[in-house]
């Protein structure tokens, strides 16, 4: 029973670890950028999600706005920000963005408070019994549920779409694609957009479930999205979804059984070293 | 005055820091995010050697040996991953060390270890001591730089597979930069221990990294001075300005982002971009 | 060309194998170097000439067989080792260090005794005799006027010969040249391949790669060729050239006969 | 009630400003004053900012001490010993502070109380409880119960509850640990038996594993340490998970956000803390009044402690005519005060003997549940021991 319950939190929290990871593995695979303000996305689209939802009373409404103020917050960072350090060695746009995620905490303390603020009243708190005795919150179901969802959607894209395609020539071989007429400028704006809209989109599901969003919410995902990519492969979103969930139930058992050993987000990087010794390319990478 | 030689002898830490980061960053383009573990390891082994009753100068060279010695190890790991992973990989080295430390009642745990007896230097004997040992470091820097390891590092930093088939045996060579750097840096913990007399986990953790590493880069990345010059105010620059003080994170970043996004090449770009205005073949990309 | 007398064998592969998960880059191919040899290692795209190179230098580790330089394998012996050991290779894609001037590339090759170990490299400061027997290779290759200039703003040309100056300055035993004339103009490449032949005749043993086949068969003493990974042709020139296999190896014989019709009016002037 | 947290940022914003531009050319009287305004800890520090502003304002009101106003010396350490050294050296060598006082957490207090003892500046700590601050020498004065008191006053609680099996959720920093070490000390004198003890971090706000490991255990109560930030999540989803076993919480807790963020399931809280909303004290109930005009919001026991200890301060001023060192030091030893968060008196080793009020949340705020004052339980350290 324990077991289950164990399992079923960490694909909980592995599910709010994939849809930030994703966002930076689209972004990885495509510019080789460790994009860390990344989770300045997360907390904006936390903060955006609260206000919407507490002056309309829709979460849905406050999950779309979230998710679209982020995805622009992303474009607008990544033409101010990363376009013109392209050519620049990699630790340039990584410092860049390191200082960008610090200033961001900064200002979020500075422009709502340092007390951070909840839900007036924090929808999808009932509790649902499901597969006998397994008791969770309703925003919990949601969140593994329009995860996939979007997964699945984003998957398709990917494999069937014009958009897609193009996105996975322009991974795979940015010139080649070029010479097919492809926009890289446009595969560019779309991932960004979509990666920062998946992580404001994560962000609003923790404010709910914690029901708080402050300043440094998005110092941990920061650090931990990016062990995530790695795990999975720079640049697979198969093998970031995988690492995402895994890292979650491995958490998830760590908190209970090695607490003494280790604190929680060491165990995500004791499981990463591990994993790069013996597989430098990352889990899921195929090379 | 006390406040004066406090200030001096922060920034003489902290510039020995930095500069032991300049030496793997710098000077063999290895870009480490947990740089922070190794003054840990230094301030830890100083601290508690000198609450077993060693004096404080017989407890540096041992913080150094312990310190590199973990630099190695970091050193050979990181020769099996690739280029882009390395930074992750030592940042999580980074979270392993506070991860490890905070749960060790022997290092005391989440409360660190407050009771650092006196160096018995008196302030102003710590601060020279401090001082003279930035001084050797930043000698030792040049010095390296104009040795034939330093044009060695150079050319790792630019095209390690170049450097393969010009018969360099590179994975050495990186472990010889990991290892002095991680030394060095275990040094300048040993002098943070006792001049803070606490440390705790958090005082090595992944900001401080960023911080250290955002210093090297500010001063231009691989030159000495420049990177002498900004770990000096970097490392003052809260304390002076109170006003920054409060909305010091908002600056910090700010200005990281800033000189980063408009010189690369940290303020020696920028001084060279000046200096010489006809920009010279290698630019300031170098 | 005449060949020099037999001498020791210098570079021995033997039954070497290279496989890529199913694809079989180089099959069961063997074939010696002797001392003083100036062998042409060619084949149409995708023989297998690159696979051979990066197994004998040491990026590829052979999945059968084995390469041994004076009679000691060499398998398992990372990339480093194989250049102390007296083997240096000019890369086909010129990759000279920027951040230094001519003369410090090449002087960088030159202190391979310094840079040895990372102690023995701190030891040493200075940089004369580097440096003079920079300028020496420099001039071996025609050129020294550039030695203070920084690679970056340098034509080709000069910097495929910056790049035999440092494979020089290793003092090898054994030089390695990786496609040296693609890229070149038809002087350019004339002039380059007699500073090749120049080379050699000054005995040092030399395996070129090299699709212009013009200028192999100008300054080759023998030729391996290869196809599909398999060795098809070893010998003189001119016997492997009308060898018909492997004139149909090079999609159908006319484009060799020009070659080795080419090549008969050459060796009339010479 | 929402959008008064905007008006408090602003409030903040405003009197952050304001406390540096007020800098009264004749005030001669500086009063140090280290605290978290940013990193993790800035909540915190916003509420002991505004608790100690008030105590200094009350006190010019009424004239300042021996005819000169007090000057309150504001440094952001972020709750970190890096920060607080240079801070307190500040204080001592450029401020020429005659006095200082703690808004901080134990890190930062204790890395700047031993240079307070060196400099011989009377330090008065509000809510840190680290032991070796005290221990640091005799200028240091601590006014709210220090951690083990606390976590045995919890240990009380439980018994007074009748209840026996606990488990315990303790936050892994200096608090957590200061107040799971009492209240272990103190459970099995009391009968009561320690079923299993978990860890959790600072930045931790997703408790999904450890509540399940909880409910399998199916305590009688659960004795959690942790800050509003964290142990208003760890509630809402031990209640959200079907938990029903009582909670019992200490000072961290002890904030309206802590409300806000658990909504109804932070109903029946226990929390042991040292303000008493209900209190029929004098000096509380002013306190609350005064503070609820000042800032427009409740008050919470960081900003009761941070009042507490400036106006400690003070009144020992008063008595030591505006001299600091060993005078003051004397001063605010014999003192004894009437303060909201009830009447303090020191002991030898400067820290205080003041019973613990045990606080309910009941319908959206924190109610007077009861008292715990079994003076030999509750007894601070003292020198002699």
């Amino acid at each position: 029973m324990l077991a289950f319950e164990l399992v079923a939190q960490g694909l909980i929290q592995g599910s709010i670890y994939a849809l930030v990871a994703l966002g930076l593995t689209l972004v990885y695979g495509l510019l080789r950028i460790l994009h860390v303000a990344h989770a300045a996305l997360f907390t904006l689209g936390g903060y955006v999600g609260v206000l919407v939802c507490n002056a309309s009373g829709s979460l849905a409404l406050g999950l779309i706005i979230a998710a679209m103020v982020a995805g622009l917050g992303g474009v607008i960072m990544f033409r101010l920000a990363y376009q013109p350090l392209l050519r620049q060695p990699p630790y340039v746009a990584l410092i860049a963005s390191i200082g960008l995620f610090i200033a961001s905490e900064e200002a979020f303390r500075i422009i709502f408070g340092a007390q951070g603020m909840s839900f007036t009243n924090p929808a999808l708190q009932q509790q649902v019994a499901i597969l006998g005795g397994l008791q969770f919150k309703l925003a919990e179901l949601l969140v593994m549920l329009s995860t996939a969802v979007i997964i699945g959607v984003l998957a398709w894209l990917q494999a069937r779409t014009r958009v897609g395609i193009a996105c996975q020539a322009t991974v795979s071989d940015p010139q080649m694609a070029e010479s097919f007429g492809i926009s890289l400028r446009r595969v560019r704006d779309i991932n960004f957009f979509v990666g920062s809209a998946l992580a404001g989109f994560a962000g609003v599901w923790v404010a709910l479930l914690n029901n708080l969003v402050e300043p440094t919410m998005g110092s941990v995902p920061s650090y931990k999205a990016l062990a995530i990519i790695v795990l999975g492969g720079l640049g697979s979103v198969p093998g970031t979804l995988a690492a995402a969930l895994l890292l979650g139930v491995i958490e998830s058992f760590g908190t209970i059984y090695l607490g003494a050993l280790l604190d929680r987000n060491a165990i995500a990087f004791a499981f990463l070293i591990a994993v790069l010794m013996v597989r430098p390319q990352g889990l899921f990478a195929r090379r | 005055m006390n406040y004066e030689i406090s200030l001096l002898t922060t920034m003489a830490i902290a510039v020995t820091f930095a500069l032991s980061l300049n030496l793997i960053t710098g000077f063999c383009g290895q870009i480490s995010l947990g740089h922070a573990t190794f003054q840990g390891v230094g301030a830890y082994a100083a601290a508690m050697l000198g609450q077993a009753g060693w004096p404080f100068l017989a407890t540096l060279p041992v913080s150094m040996i312990l310190a590199g010695l973990l630099g190695a190890i970091v050193g050979l790991a990181s020769l099996r991953v690739r280029a882009d992973f390395l930074a992750i990989t030592t940042m999580g080295v980074g979270f392993l060390f506070v991860g490890i430390v905070r749960q060790q009642d022997a290092l005391g745990g989440e409360l660190g270890i407050s009771s650092i007896p006196d160096h018995g230097l008196g302030r102003v004997g710590f601060m020279v001591l401090a001082l003279i040992v930035c001084a050797a470091v930043a000698a030792l820097s040049v010095y390296i730089k104009r040795s034939w390891m330093g044009r060695v590092f150079n050319g790792i930093a630019e095209d390690e597979d170049t450097m393969r088939v010009l018969g360099i045996d590179v994975p050495r060579y990186k472990l010889a930069a990991f290892a002095m750097g991680t030394a060095l840096a275990g040094l300048s913990g040993a002098f943070y221990a006792y001049h803070l007399n606490f440390i705790g986990a958090e005082s090595f953790g992944f900001v401080e990294s960023i911080t250290v590493l955002s210093m090297v880069v500010f001063g231009g990345i691989g030159s000495v001075p420049g990177v002498i010059i900004a770990a000096a105010l970097l490392s003052v620059l809260p304390a002076w300005f109170q006003v920054i003080g409060d909305y010091k994170l908002l600056v910090y970043g700010g200005l990281l982002f800033l000189m980063m996004r408009f010189s690369p090449g940290g303020m020696t770009g920028l001084v060279n971009r000046f200096a010489r205005p006809k920009t010279s073949a290698q630019g300031n990309q170098s | 060309m005449s060949k020099p007398l037999d001498g020791a064998t210098l570079l021995k592969v033997d039954h070497v194998t290279v496989r890529f998960g199913g694809l079989t880059a180089v099959d069961d191919v063997s074939f010696e170097v002797h001392e003083g040899d100036l062998l042409g290692l060619i084949g149409p795209n995708g023989a297998g000439k690159t696979t051979m190179m990066r197994s004998i230098i040491g990026v590829v580790q052979p999945t059968e067989g084995s390469v041994s330089l004076d009679g000691e394998s060499l398998n398992g012996l990372p990339v480093h080792k194989r250049i102390q050991r007296g083997m240096s290779l000019s890369q086909q894609l010129v990759k000279p260090l920027r951040d230094i001037s001519i003369a410090e590339n090449v002087a960088m090759a030159a202190a391979s005794d310094k840079t040895i170990s990372p102690l023995r490299a701190l030891l040493n400061v200075s940089t004369d005799k580097e440096l003079a027997i920079a300028q020496n290779e420099l001039a071996r290759v025609g050129i020294a006027s550039m030695a203070a200039q920084s690679p970056g703003i340098q034509p080709l040309g000069v910097l495929k010969r910056l790049e035999l100056a440092r494979a020089l300055a290793l003092k090898p035993r054994l030089l390695l040249l990786d496609e040296p004339l693609a890229g070149l103009n038809s002087q350019e490449a004339h002039a380059l391949a007699t500073t090749i032949a120049e080379i050699n005749k000054q005995g040092l043993t030399i395996v070129l790669i090299e699709h212009n086949l013009g200028e192999v068969m100008r300054i080759c003493h023998r030729l391996v060729v290869l196809d599909n990974g398999k060795k098809i042709g070893d010998g003189d020139p001119r016997t492997v050239m009308t060898d018909p296999i492997v004139r149909a190896a090079y999609l159908g014989g006319d484009t060799v006969s020009a070659a080795v019709v080419h090549s008969d009016m050459e060796n009339q002037h010479a | 009630m929402k959008s008064h947290s905007r008006r408090i940022s602003l409030v903040a914003m405003a009197a952050a400003v304001m406390a540096f531009s007020t800098t009264p050319t004749w005030a001669q009287l500086k009063l140090g004053f280290n605290v978290p305004l940013t990193g993790f800890a800035a909540a915190d520090g916003k509420s002991a900012l505004e608790g100690a502003k008030l105590a200094v304002e009350q006190a010019n009101a009424k004239g300042g001490v021996a005819g000169q106003k007090i000057e309150l010396v504001v440094y952001d350490d972020q709750a970190t010993p890096k920060e607080a050294v240079p801070s307190a050296t500040k204080m001592i060598e450029k401020d020429q502070v005659v006095a200082a006082v703690s808004g901080s957490y134990s890190g930062s207090t204790r890395a700047a109380a031993s240079i307070f003892q060196r400099a011989q500046v009377p330090y008065v700590v509000a809510y840190a409880i680290h032991p070796d601050i005290t221990l640091a020498g005799d200028y240091m004065f601590r006014v709210s119960a220090m951690g083990e008191v606390q976590g045995r006053g919890g240990a009380k609680l439980v018994q007074n509850l009748g209840k026996k099996n606990v488990v315990l959720v303790t936050l892994k920093n200096d608090f957590g640990q200061a107040l799971a070490a009492g209240f272990k000390e103190a459970a099995p004198k009391l009968g009561i038996n320690i079923i299993n003890e978990y860890e959790y971090g600072m930045p931790d706000r997703q408790f999904g594993p450890l509540v399940s490991k909880i409910k399998s255990d199916n305590p009688d109560v659960i004795y959690a340490s942790g800050y509003f930030f964290t142990a208003g999540p760890l509630v809402s989803q031990l209640r959200a998970a079907g938990v029903t076993a009582p909670i019992i919480g200490q000072e961290g807790y002890d904030s309206e956000k802590f409300i806000e963020i658990a909504g109804p399931a932070s109903e029946g809280t226990y929390v042991t803390t040292s303000l008493d909303r209900d209190s029929d004290a004098p000096a509380t109930k002013a306190f609350l009044a005064d503070y609820r005009k000042a800032t427009n919001s409740g008050a919470d026991m960081v900003a009761a402690a941070s009042f507490t200890a400036t106006a400690v301060a003070i009144e020992g001023l008063k008595k030591s005519g505006g001299k600091g060192g060993a005078a003051l030091r004397d001063a605010i030893a014999a003192g004894s005060y009437d303060m909201p968060i009830g009447k303090l008196a020191f002991n030898d080793l400067h820290e205080v003997k003041k019973d613990i009020q045990v606080q309910i949340v009941k319908d959206k705020a924190f109610r007077r549940h009861s008292v715990i004052s079994d003076p030999v339980l509750l007894a601070p350290p003292s020198k002699a021991k």
